[in-house]
């Protein structure tokens, strides 16, 4: 509790010893708090060393991510050639309803503000639940 | 085990320079890792040293199948492309580069080995050509236009070729960069010139003008232009791209105008020289042997000829304690030596 | 009055002492010189990030995205069918308008504001395949008010964002001078970041799939939040942001968290778009929904 | 006048006009559970990836995460594999250690999580152990991404294919297709018709979302048959596409359909007629 008596040299000759508050080693638990959370936030002493591909290797990273490149070029077109078929679809199915039923028609190409998709479709998971499909649904009386 | 099992590998129809000469760097470049570790790597120590990173042997090959599956796509493409067709030779060349801009042996080749790549083919004029954008090329026009060439000689530029320059006066052989100041000394020697065309070429003509447009002119109290020397109908191809000594000695008709070295006068300042290579449509006419150097008309020259720029390089000399011993070599008479003109102080 | 401009120097800048003519040299070719590149100072920062062996290098897809994949498996035909309308066509925004010239001074007067507005609005393109609304990605902004006392607790906030999101945080300082508030230019009052991509993704279905079911304060974003534009804004509390996994399993580490702002930017062009967009990644809604102003006067309501 | 139909109210007509062959179809899916199958060369990709990042990330601030003189802190320290450090007068062949807070920075650091206590032996045990679900601090288990109705091959499930969007066809008057209900008039809007007709002939028990009243597709009929251009007696049918949320489908043979499947894209190519197919392959999904 208190801190090692330390000689004070008063003048003159005689000495006496004086009580003080304990000098501890390191800085208060505040500032030691903040320390810690710079050294997390600082590159400093944790950066790893810079990446040295040998020319082989270059060559060959540069050939894997042109790989990807062409995989994923050759997938999006895919994709986007099929929503313009479904885009040109609609088209051609609204079109054709115009002239088979105005009413209809109009029901179906009502601004849909406020439309939410419902939360139970979730994101797919990388495995099933434990739950598996609700199948015991019952629809809520009104 | 090589990773490559089809058209890659294959060298029938395609030509045998799109492979590494290099055995052990081939056989790198071929296995999924690296079976005599990193061949690039000079030191034994850093190639012990050496690590790759995990995971990229399993990948590699896969990456190598998908692009050279398309490679094979892009070739069959090729083949029945319509030969009658007039934009042929543009879609067969751009075929061309899109089957083996993705060769990892190409790509290696193209980045690491950049002096002594094939330029008949197309992948290589096409990879030489980006990395003359990358630098050389924004380098030479940065200069041009900096030093005025630009407009002073000729109005502008569009280059097309890359124009490589080099003195014969010792025995480096190194390529000058746009804008240096040489010495007396080293221009005394015609220079040798390399003109690299991006585009196929087998037999063009070109024409090479080297002029000073520092020249003082007393008279009317201005500058002229000097032709240093003049260059006319030389042959160049994709595979031989030098316009030097031994080539002009072969062709004694191409230079119409002999070498005279840039002799600056002394306190004449800073004299650029600039020179313009062109491409010609056919043989040139209106360059008769032993034209007047001074006052050329280069412009005038240039629309006399119906010839385009296509490339321009830029050197700068000045007068130093060599210029005499220059002058002495071409029988020149003794420069003139400008002073200042001492202005009398007024009064207001 | 006919005014005629005529082409000549300008006579009040040779009074001025300046000259009446432009300074700029002009350039005598058209290639575009990037300065950059030919400096041989530092090599390696010319690299584009992209490239390997640049410092700035850091690969983009460690795993699969499993909400990319979402996206583009179900969510964006979706979209399409749900954003359709029959004989759509562009609605111009009202845009900044040109001087009449009826006077001398409209010339090289920066153009009139547009109709009963100040910034223009942006024309809004008829839905086709090409523009289906994306999430592009995720701005988080944490401005501490304690930290005007106490500077640290700014330094905690950046360490606590960092922690959530994994990415490169940076300072937000005061920018106003407000007496009262006790707040001048300079102090260091927060932290931001924005992410994109896989970082952007995974931290949306941290936030949806952990921490804002478990969220007691957190009803769901507003209907009334937006930009207009296709960016929702919402905050998350103090006590909300313990639930990230990160904080909760280090609790220690945590004596105080600091609530934030966060920005969902999406292509979406008017806000109600975004929203379908943003149910559809797994975020609840509430409140009345308006129909938006630009849609109110297209029809004239 | 740049005017377009931003959702105008229509007008409200109480006289409901009949109308003749026309029937409103429903593509009801089933969106993916789990997420898509990753193909060899994007697994290989993604571990290269990981292995990329995982050499160019910064060292883990142990420091911060474990405290000084913790019993975690010595738990986790003893589970490490620190490396070596370098030393005057030793020879390393594969190049001098740098050790920056006990990651050498030449590589990537790996970090070795410390097993928890009770989970020790769970290697041994695990197949017989009957699992804990209330022990929140249990190993993750996952369950298998393919199910007993794969196994099974039973297309009545919806649990088959979790990572693929299934499709509901049914048999309707001997012909494989998705279900589709005759609209009457023109008093009900489409999506509402389709809503209705999926509850009668699936159950009650049914948690359907539409994704929008715009339908996706027109397909045309002539005496059973699908044809380009539309005779003056053939049939139009609306599709309107939506999601089963939850619930089963349970079959009520009304309408001609005899029998109904959940099906992916590839099975319902060869369920169905090749120039149904073809109609509506842009609207299927790929995964």
């Amino acid at each position: 509790m208190f801190g090692a008596a330390r000689t004070v040299q008063k003048s003159g000759a005689n000495l006496q010893f004086v009580r003080t508050k304990r000098i501890r080693a390191g800085l208060d638990p505040v500032a030691q708090r903040v320390v810690t959370q710079l050294s997390v936030i600082s590159a400093n002493r944790k950066m790893p060393k810079m990446l040295k591909l040998s020319k082989e290797d270059f060559v060959k990273h540069v050939t894997v991510m042109r790989a990807w490149g062409v995989v994923r070029k050759e997938k999006k077109q895919a994709e986007e050639a099929q929503l313009k078929q479904q885009y040109e679809s609609i088209k051609e199915a609204n079109e054709d309803l115009k002239h088979v039923s105005q009413k209809l028609f109009e029901a179906a190409n009502k601004l849909e503000i406020g439309k939410r998709f419902p939360l139970e479709l979730r994101v797919p998971t990388e495995y099933p639940s434990r739950s598996g499909w609700f199948y015991d649904y019952t629809p809520r009386k009104l | 085990m090589s990773v490559s099992k089809g058209v890659w590998s294959k060298f029938v129809k395609r030509s045998p320079t799109l492979a590494l000469r290099n055995k052990a760097l081939r056989t790198a470049l071929l296995s999924p890792d690296l079976p005599s570790g990193p061949v690039s790597l000079k030191s034994k120590a850093s190639k012990r040293k050496y690590q790759s990173i995990e995971g990229l042997d399993q990948i590699y090959p896969l990456a190598y199948e998908v692009l050279e599956k398309r490679s094979e796509d892009i070739y069959s493409k090729i083949e029945s492309l319509d030969k009658n067709s007039p934009t042929y030779a543009e879609q067969k060349e751009e075929l061309e580069i899109a089957a083996e801009k993705f060769n990892p042996e190409v790509v290696y080749m193209a980045e690491y080995m950049k002096n002594s790549l094939d330029r008949t083919q197309p992948v290589f004029r096409h990879y030489l050509k980006k990395t003359w954008e990358g630098y050389s090329k924004m380098l030479l026009m940065q200069r041009l236009e900096t030093l005025a060439v630009i407009p002073d000689t000729l109005p502008t530029l569009e280059p097309k070729v890359e124009v490589k320059l080099k003195f014969p006066h010792n025995n480096q052989d190194r390529w000058i960069e746009p804008g240096t100041l040489l010495s007396s000394n080293v221009t005394k020697m015609p220079p040798s010139l390399e003109v690299i065309e991006f585009k196929e070429s087998t037999g063009d003509l070109y024409t090479v003008l080297m002029v000073d447009p520092d020249t003082p002119d007393l008279a009317q109290d201005s500058y002229s232009t000097t032709l240093l020397w003049g260059v006319k109908d030389v042959k160049l191809s994709n595979t031989d791209s030098m316009i030097d000594a031994k080539k002009l000695m072969q062709n004694e008709d191409c230079e119409f105008v002999e070498y005279l070295p840039p002799v600056c006068e002394k306190n004449t300042g800073k004299h650029r020289i600039a020179f313009w290579v062109f491409r010609q449509d056919g043989p040139l006419e209106n360059a008769p042997k032993g034209l007047r150097r001074e006052f050329f008309k280069i412009r005038q020259f240039v629309e006399d000829n119906k010839l385009t720029p296509v490339g321009a390089h830029v050197i700068r000399t000045l007068w130093d304690r060599n210029t005499e011993n220059v002058r002495k070599m071409y029988g020149l008479p003794e420069g003139r030596v400008f002073t200042r003109e001492r202005v009398p102080y007024l009064k207001n | 009055m006919v005014f005629v401009q005529l082409r000549q120097f300008s006579n009040s800048s040779i009074a001025a002492g300046r000259p009446g003519y432009s300074l700029v040299k002009p350039v005598h070719h058209r290639v575009r010189i990037r300065k950059q590149l030919l400096s041989p100072r530092f090599p390696e920062l010319k690299l584009p990030p992209t490239d390997v062996r640049s410092p700035k290098y850091r690969p983009f897809l460690v795993r699969q995205d499993r909400v990319k994949e979402h996206y583009h498996n179900t969510l964006k035909s979706d979209l399409l069918l749900i954003n359709y309308q029959h004989d759509q066509k562009d609605v111009e925004g009202p845009k900044r308008r040109k001087w009449d010239m009826s006077s001398p001074y409209h010339i090289n007067r920066p153009l009139q504001k547009p109709k009963g507005q100040i910034v223009p609005s942006p024309t809004i393109r008829a839905r086709t395949w090409k523009n289906v609304p994306f999430f592009e990605g995720v701005s988080i902004n944490c401005f501490v008010e304690e930290a005007k006392a106490n500077p640290a607790a700014a330094i905690a906030a950046q360490l606590q964002i960092q922690q959530i999101t994994n990415s490169k945080v940076y300072p937000i300082y005061a920018k106003t001078n407000v007496p009262t508030w006790k707040l001048r230019p300079g102090m260091l009052m927060g932290a931001r970041t924005r992410l994109t991509g896989a970082p952007a993704h995974q931290f949306l279905s941290t936030l949806t799939e952990l921490v804002l079911p478990r969220a007691r304060d957190f009803r769901g974003i507003r209907n009334s939040a937006g930009d207009q534009y296709g960016n929702i804004a919402f905050g998350l509390s103090a006590e909300t942001v313990r639930l990230f996994p990160e904080i909760e399993h280090n609790q220690d580490s945590w004596p105080n968290t600091y609530g934030f702002w966060l920005t969902l930017h999406t292509s979406a062009q008017l806000d109600y778009e975004a929203r379908t967009l943003l149910s559809g990644l797994g975020l609840p809604f509430y409140g009345n929904e308006k129909v938006p102003l630009l849609l109110r006067q297209a029809q004239g309501l | 006048m740049s005017h377009f139909k931003w959702g105008r109210r229509c007008l409200a007509t109480n006289v409901a006009t009949p109308l003749s062959n026309v029937q409103t179809g429903v593509i009801l899916s089933r969106v993916p559970q789990v997420t898509p199958e990753v193909t060899d060369f994007e697994q290989k990709f993604y571990k290269y990836q990981d292995e990329l990042e995982r050499r160019l990330m910064w060292t883990f601030p142990r420091w911060f995460y474990f405290k000084k003189g913790t019993v975690a802190e010595r738990e986790f320290s003893q589970a490490q594999k620190y490396p070596l450090p370098a030393r005057d007068g030793v020879w390393f062949p594969k190049g001098k250690p740098e050790i920056r807070h006990g990651r050498d920075r030449r590589f990537k650091e790996n970090i070795v999580l410390p097993k928890a206590e009770g989970h020790e032996k769970q290697g041994e045990s695990s197949a017989t152990q009957v699992e804990n679900l209330d022990d929140a601090s249990r190993p993750i288990k996952p369950l298998p991404r393919v199910t007993e109705a794969d196994k099974t091959n039973n297309q009545h499930s919806l649990e088959r294919k979790l990572s693929r969007t299934l499709y509901l066809l049914v048999r309707q008057n001997n012909m494989w297709k998705f279900p589709a209900f005759p609209v009457p008039d023109d008093s009900k809007p489409l999506h509402t018709i389709a809503e209705e007709g999926l509850k009668n002939l699936g159950g009650e028990k049914l948690n359907v979302w539409t994704v929008s009243h715009t339908p996706t597709a027109l397909l045309k009929f002539s005496n059973g048959k699908l044809v380009h251009d539309l005779p003056q007696d053939g049939i139009r049918e609306y599709l309107i596409r939506s999601h089963i949320i939850a619930g089963e489908f349970q079959l009520n043979k009304i309408d001609g359909c005899e029998e109904y499947k959940w099906l992916t894209r590839e099975e319902i190519q060869q369920q169905t007629d090749p120039a149904y197919f073809e109609k509506i392959d842009c609207l299927l999904s790929k995964v």
